[in-house]
C-alpha cells in the first residue's frame, strides 16, 4: 500500500501548478505534457490511468482553470478508442480540440437513450450541456443510425450546425447544438462511452477536490486576517470548530477520490461503484464547502469581483454534471444489491 | 389556543386576494415567478397600486394616515403577496425610514417626507453598511463634520440594495468619536443628486446588479436632514431594526417556492417519470414540508405574540436564522431538480443575446440559489442571532 | 387566531407540574383531573381534546413521570368508544388501570394484521410492546374474531394469560403478553383504533416536548455552572452557537406538536398528515436534544445516576413508539401525493 | 499510489484469520457480536490465546519480546479481530502502560512488570480522570506525598474502565502544586491490593457495569513505583496519548457493526418486506456505507504515513471525531433497524429474569447505541479535538 504519488506524477503536479499559476495557456498545457498524460501509451500519451487525471484536475480545478482539458480526455478518449492515432497525435500536441455533444433534453443524467439520428451522412437532433463546443475544432457527436447509437465527427463550422452558447456555472462554457442535417463522419459504436464518462467524472471529482483547497485556504486567510469586533474572526470558536469539520470533509472527500482513482480500471459495476460513491460524496462536499466559505466570508463572498465567487460557482457546479447527489446514491444502491 | 383565523382575518384576505387578481399585471407576476430582475417602471407601478388602494401605509399609524394593521394581518398580506407572485415591497422607504420619521423625525419632516415615500416621488435606499463593517454596524466610518448649516459628509457605504434607483438615501454617519463606538452616530438624510455622491453598481455572485457601492466626497447636507438629535442614531438605527421583524422568517416567499418547486417537479422528468416520483426527491421535499408547515406556525406564534403586546426579541433571531435556512434549503432544492439545466448560467447584466436554453423554470435556478447565499449574511449573520440569542434567551 | 392555552388547562398543567414536582401518585393524578382530561363530556370527561392531550403529556414528560397516562387515554378511549361508561367513570376515578395489548412481533410499526384471535369467548395469540400493561387491571386486546378484528377486555391475572415484563427505554415497563384460551370479553369492533393512536402519538410528541424542555433547563444549567480550563463551558461560543441551534429546532417541534394538537379532530387524512409530520419532526428533534445534552455534559450524563439519563432514554425512545421518523415520512409523502 | 497490500501483509492478514478461525472460541464471539458483556475469564481467555501467539506483543520494541509491527499489520489485524467478533484488548497494560515503561521505565521496572502483561498476571487499570476534570485532564487534584520511602496518595479517580476486574492501575498524581498545571505531576504504579483503595461501580446510561471510581484514602505507596522522575508525568502521559492512535478511528467496528446491520435488515420485516427494500433505510444505509469507504482510506493514509515516518499528530485528531460520529451513526441506525424491538430495555445490572423478548440482534441495540455516545466524548472531546486541528491544522 502506498499513498504517495509517483515521482513523475508529482513533478507533473508541480510544473502545473506553477504553469497555471503564469497564467499557462493551451499551448503551455501541451507542452508540459498535460494532454499527453490523459493517454495511455497504447493510445500515444503516457498516462491515461486514473491517477493521472486525478493529479491534473486537481490542479485545473485548484487555480480554477477554464481551459477544456476534460473535454480533451472524454472526446479525445473515444476518438482513441476508435483508433483514429492521428487525430490522437494532434490533440495530444495542442493542435486539435476537440468536445462531445451527447446529452440531449429531456436524458438529465442518464445516458440514454438518444435520440438525435444520423441519415445518408448526414446528422440531425438537438444536443445539450456540451461544454467548450465553442471553440472546438471537431465535435464527437452521438447518433442513432441503422438503429444503433454510434458515434460521429462533426465540424461545428459545418453547414446544418448552429451553436448557442452561454457561459457555464463552472466556468468555460456550454452550449446548446441544433444540426440540421450537418455532415457527418463515422467514428465507431459507442461502447466506451461508460467507461469514459466515469473516467471524466473521476476528472470533475478531482477538480472539485482542488477547488476545495482554494476554497479552504482562501476562507483561511481571511479568517486570520479578516477582523470584527476587535479580533480577526478566525478566533471565534464557533467558527474555528465549523472550520475544522469543513477540513475533515475535504480528507474524506480527498479519500473517496483516491478510491475512484485506484478503480477506474476495474471491471465496471466494480468502476461505476466507487464513481457512484466517490460522485456522491464529493457533491455532498462540494456544497457544504462552498456554503461554508461563503457564510465565514460574509458579504465579501457574494460579489463576482472577489474570486471566492467563482470558485463557489465552480463546486456548487459539481452537482450537475454526469449525475447528481441522488444520481449516484440510487446507482450506488442499485450496484450493491 | 385556537389555529383558525378570525372572520375579519379571513375577510381581509379575501380583500388582499382580489385586489391582487384585480391589480397585479400577469407580466410582473411571470417575472417575479420566473426570478426575472425587475425594471424601475416595474417597481413604480406596483408601488402605485399599493398606495392607491392603501396597502402600502397599511402597518403606519392612523395619525399618519394608516390603517394600524396587526401583526397577523401583516402576515396574511405578505403570504398572499408571496403567492400571488407580487413584486415584494422596496422596504427602504415604506417600512424602514417612515417608523424612524413617525417617531423620532420633526413635524416637518414627517409633513415632507411621508407623503412623498407613498406617492413615489422619493426612492429611498439604505445607507448603513461600510467595507470591513459587516455585522459590526458601529464600527462605521463615514464622518458628518458639522460647518455652519450644513454637514460635510465623506466616507463610503456598501450593499446599498437598488440604490440605481434611488433618489435619496438614509445613512448612518459619525459626527463623535468619544465613547463607545455605538455612541458619536447621526441618522442623516441625504438626496443622491447633491454633489459629490458616486453610485458604482457591485455585480453579485449570481451575475445580476442589485447591489451598489456608494462614495461621499465632501457632500453637503443641510443640518434639517437631521433626524432626531445628533449622536442618537444609533438608537434610531435599533428602533429600525427590531420594530418590522414579522416578516423576518420569510415564510410567504418559502412556502411559495415550495409551491412552485411542486409544480417543476411534475414537469421536469427523470428515467423517463415525473422527478416527483423519484423516492429520494420525493423524502427531500416531504422533510421539507413538514419542517415549513412547523416554522409557519412558529411565525404566526411569534406574529401572534406580537400583537399581544409581547416584543418578539430574540424571537425573531431563532426565525431569521431558521427562515433564512429554509429559504435557501428550496432555492437548493430547487437547483438540484433542474438537474443539468444549472449549468447554463446567464445574468442579465451580461453581453450578447444570451437566453437560457432550458424550460423557463430552470431559467434562473442557479443565480436565485446563488443569491439568496446573502439572506443568512446581511441583516445580522446567522452567527450574530446565535450570538443574541445565546444572551437573551439561554442566559449563558 | 390565538396561541394561547385556555385558562382551565394552564390551570391544570400548572397544578399539575406542581403535583409532579411534589411526586404525584395515581390517586393524586385522578384527583386533579389528569384523567378526566383524557376523555369529552360525552364520554364522561371534561376534555378529550388535543389541546387538553397536549398540556397533560408536556407536564408529564417534563416531569419523567412513569405513570400510566397515556394507557388510561389510549386503552380508556376505546373502552369509551365501545360505549362503556361505567368502566369509563372508574379509569376517571383512578379505580381502574388499563392497558392495551394491540401490537404483535412482526408488525413492526404498522397497526395490522393481527393474528391472535378468540374462538368461543377464548383469546390466543402473541402481543408486543405493551406498554405498562403490568399493573393494570384490566388490558384491552385486539384480535380477530369471524373474520374481523376486534377488541376484547381480558383479565391480565386470568387463566392463559403470561406477561414477560422489562423495563422500558422510555421508563416504566414493557410487556410480551403470550394469552392461551384466556377468557374475553367482547368490547366492540377496532373502528377507531387509527383514531385512538393518533391521540397516543399526539400524547408521545408532547412527551418528548416536555422531556426535550427538561434536557434543555439541565444542559443550560450545567453550561452556566461546569468550568473546564477556568471558565464556565457555556462561555465557549461553539457550545453557545450549537445550543441556539437546539432551542430553535426545540420551537420547531413545539410548533409542529400545535400543528398537530389543532388537527386531532379534523378528517383522518388531514389528522394523518399533520401526525405524521409532528412524530417525523419531533422523533428528529428528540434524537438531537437528547445527543447534543450528552455531548455537552459530557461524562456525567454518560451515568445512570445522574438525572440526564432517563431523559435522554425517553427521547431517544420517541422514535420507537407509533412509527418512527421514516415510517411517518413515508406515510407523510402517501397522503401528500 | 496503490491501494493494495504487498504480498508480505497479505500473508500476515491470511495468518491472523487462521489464527482466529483456530482459536476464537465461538461462544466469546457470539457475545461480542450480540454485545453481551464478558466475564474476567472471558478476556483472560483470549488474553493468553493471544499472548501464546504473540499477538499481545505484536507491536511492541523486539528488544522486548515485541514484532514492531507495522501500523499497516496493526490496522489489519484489528480490522480482522472486529470482523471476527474478538474482544477488544483490553488495551491498558498491554498498548498503555507497556509504551510507557518500555520509553520510561527502569530496568527493574521494566523487567518485572512486562512479563506480568503478556501473563495476564497483572490486570491494569487507568487512573487519569478525575470527577470534575473531564477534557481538562492537568487540572488533577489526586495528591501523592513523600513520606520516607513511601508516597501517601489521597484522592479520587474515575472512568476506570474495567477497574473491577484490575489488580493494579497507573496513576496521574500531583506531587508539586508550582508552575502551570502540567508541572507537579508524576506517573505512579499502585498495587490496587493495598489498604485505603476503594473501587465503586458506576452504572452507565446503557445500565451496564463498565466504569468505576476509584478512591484512594491515605494510600501507601513505595516509591520505587515512581516512572521516570518526579513531576515528570505530564510528558510520559502525553506520549502515551499520542503513542498509539492507529486504531483511533475505529474502523474496524464500524466496518463490523455495517456487516451486522445489512444481515439485520434481512431479517427485520417491515410492511412484509425485508427492512433492507425500504427506499429510505436503503438511503441511509448506502449513504454510510459511502462514507465508511472514504473514511477507511483516510485511515489508510494515515497509517501508512505512520509507517512512512510522518507523525499522524493532529490528523488523529480528524480521524477520532469523524470515527466515533460514524460509530455512533452505525449504532444509530441499528437501533432504527430494529423498530420497537429497541423498547425493552434490558441490562445485566438489573435484577430478576429479565431476557429481552425480541430476536437476538434486537437485544442490545439500544444499549449500545447509549453506551457508545461515550466515545465522542473519552480520550479528549470531540470538542477539544476541534481545538487541536484548529492550531495545528488550520493556524487560526
Amino acid at each position: 500500500m502506498d499513498f504517495n504519488h509517483t515521482e513523475e506524477r508529482r513533478m507533473l503536479a508541480d510544473s502545473l501548478r506553477r504553469s497555471l499559476e503564469r497564467g499557462a495557456d493551451w499551448a503551455a498545457l501541451a507542452e508540459l505534457g498535460v494532454l499527453g498524460a490523459l493517454f495511455t501509451e497504447d493510445e500515444g500519451g503516457f498516462g491515461g490511468q486514473g491517477f493521472d487525471i486525478a493529479v491534473i484536475f486537481e490542479e485545473l480545478g485548484r487555480a480554477g482553470s477554464d481551459a477544456p482539458v476534460l473535454e480533451a480526455g472524454l472526446a479525445g478518449g473515444l476518438i482513441a478508442d476508435a483508433g483514429r492515432a492521428d487525430l490522437v497525435e494532434r490533440i495530444i500536441g495542442g493542435d486539435l480540440k476537440v468536445a462531445l455533444a451527447h446529452a440531449e433534453p429531456g436524458m438529465r443524467y442518464d445516458l440514454g437513450p438518444v435520440s438525435a439520428s444520423v441519415h445518408d451522412g448526414h446528422l440531425s437532433g438537438r444536443k445539450s450541456f456540451a461544454t467548450n463546443a465553442e471553440g472546438a475544432d471537431l465535435l464527437v457527436v452521438s447518433a442513432v443510425a441503422q438503429g444503433k447509437t454510434a458515434l460521429f465527427l462533426v465540424d461545428p463550422k459545418a453547414q446544418g450546425v448552429t451553436l448557442h452558447t452561454t457561459p457555464a456555472l463552472m466556468g468555460g462554457t456550454i452550449s446548446e447544438i441544433t444540426f440540421d442535417r450537418a455532415p457527418a463522419e463515422p467514428l465507431g459504436d459507442a461502447g466506451t462511452l461508460e467507461a469514459r464518462v466515469a473516467a471524466a467524472t473521476l476528472a470533475v471529482c478531482a477538480d472539485a477536490l482542488g477547488a476545495m483547497e482554494t476554497a479552504k485556504a482562501m476562507t483561511l486567510d481571511y479568517l486570520r486576517t479578516r477582523k470584527q469586533f476587535g479580533v480577526p474572526i478566525g478566533k471565534f470558536q464557533a467558527l474555528q470548530h465549523r472550520m475544522a469539520d469543513v477540513a475533515i470533509e475535504i480528507e474524506m472527500a480527498r479519500s473517496a477520490l483516491i478510491n475512484l482513482a485506484g478503480h477506474l480500471s476495474a471491471p465496471a459495476p466494480t468502476r461505476d461503484r466507487h464513481v457512484s460513491a466517490a460522485k456522491n460524496l464529493i457533491g455532498r462536499v462540494a456544497r457544504l464547502v462552498a456554503e461554508e466559505a461563503i457564510q465565514m466570508h460574509g458579504g465579501i463572498a457574494m460579489t463576482e469581483e472577489y474570486a471566492l465567487s467563482d470558485v463557489a460557482r465552480r463546486l456548487v457546479a459539481v452537482d450537475h454534471r454526469f449525475g447528481d447527489e441522488d444520481w449516484h446514491l440510487a446507482r450506488f444502491m442499485k450496484l450493491s444489491a | 389556543m385556537d389555529l383558525n383565523y378570525t372572520a375579519e382575518e379571513m375577510a381581509f384576505r379575501e380583500e388582499v386576494r382580489a385586489f391582487l387578481k384585480a391589480k397585479l399585471p400577469p407580466e410582473i407576476a411571470a417575472k417575479v415567478a420566473s426570478a426575472t430582475q425587475l425594471s424601475k417602471a416595474d417597481y413604480d407601478l406596483w408601488h402605485l397600486a399599493l398606495a392607491e388602494q392603501g396597502y402600502l401605509s397599511g402597518p403606519w399609524p392612523k395619525k399618519f394616515g394608516g390603517q394600524e394593521w396587526s401583526a397577523v394581518q401583516k402576515h396574511i398580506f405578505e403570504e398572499e403577496c408571496a403567492l400571488a407572485h407580487a413584486p415584494r415591497i422596496v422596504p427602504f422607504g415604506v417600512a424602514m425610514l417612515a417608523p424612524v420619521l413617525q417617531a423620532f423625525g420633526s413635524k416637518e419632516q414627517q409633513d415632507y417626507y411621508l407623503p412623498r415615500i407613498l406617492s413615489g416621488e422619493d426612492w429611498w435606499c439604505q445607507g448603513y453598511s461600510e467595507p470591513g463593517a459587516g455585522s459590526d454596524l458601529a464600527s462605521l466610518k463615514t464622518r458628518a463634520v458639522r460647518e455652519g448649516d450644513h454637514y460635510i459628509v465623506n466616507g463610503q457605504k456598501t450593499w446599498t440594495t437598488l440604490g440605481q434607483y434611488a433618489n435619496k438615501i438614509f445613512c448612518l454617519v459619525r459626527t463623535g468619536t468619544e465613547g463607545k463606538p455605538q455612541e458619536g452616530i447621526s441618522f442623516l438624510l441625504i438626496d443622491m443628486e447633491t454633489p459629490g455622491i458616486e453610485v458604482r453598481p457591485i455585480i453579485l455572485i449570481d451575475g445580476e446588479h442589485e447591489v451598489n457601492e456608494v462614495w461621499f466626497t465632501d457632500v453637503k447636507v443641510p443640518v434639517e436632514n437631521l433626524v432626531g438629535k445628533e449622536n442618537e442614531g444609533w438608537t434610531y438605527a435599533k428602533y429600525l431594526l427590531t420594530h418590522e421583524r414579522t416578516g423576518i422568517a420569510g415564510v410567504g416567499g418559502t412556502n411559495a417556492g415550495l409551491q412552485a418547486l411542486k409544480r417543476l417537479a411534475h414537469s421536469e422528468m427523470q428515467h423517463g417519470r415525473p422527478l416527483i416520483e423519484d423516492p429520494l426527491f420525493a423524502a427531500r421535499l416531504a422533510r421539507f414540508e413538514i419542517e415549513l408547515m412547523a416554522m409557519a406556525t412558529f411565525n404566526l406564534r411569534t406574529v401572534a405574540g406580537a400583537d399581544a403586546g409581547k416584543a418578539p426579541g430574540a424571537e425573531s433571531s431563532m426565525l431569521k436564522i431558521k427562515g433564512s435556512i429554509m429559504r435557501q434549503q428550496i432555492n437548493d432544492l430547487a437547483r438540484r431538480a433542474v438537474g443539468p439545466w444549472a449549468m447554463p448560467f446567464v445574468s442579465e447584466q451580461m453581453e450578447g443575446n444570451l437566453y437560457h436554453p432550458g424550460p423557463d423554470y430552470s431559467a434562473k435556478a442557479s443565480n436565485v440559489y446563488l443569491n439568496n447565499r446573502k439572506i443568512s449574511i446581511y441583516g445580522g449573520s446567522n452567527e450574530v442571532q446565535r450570538g443574541i440569542i445565546t444572551k437573551a434567551i439561554l442566559g449563558l
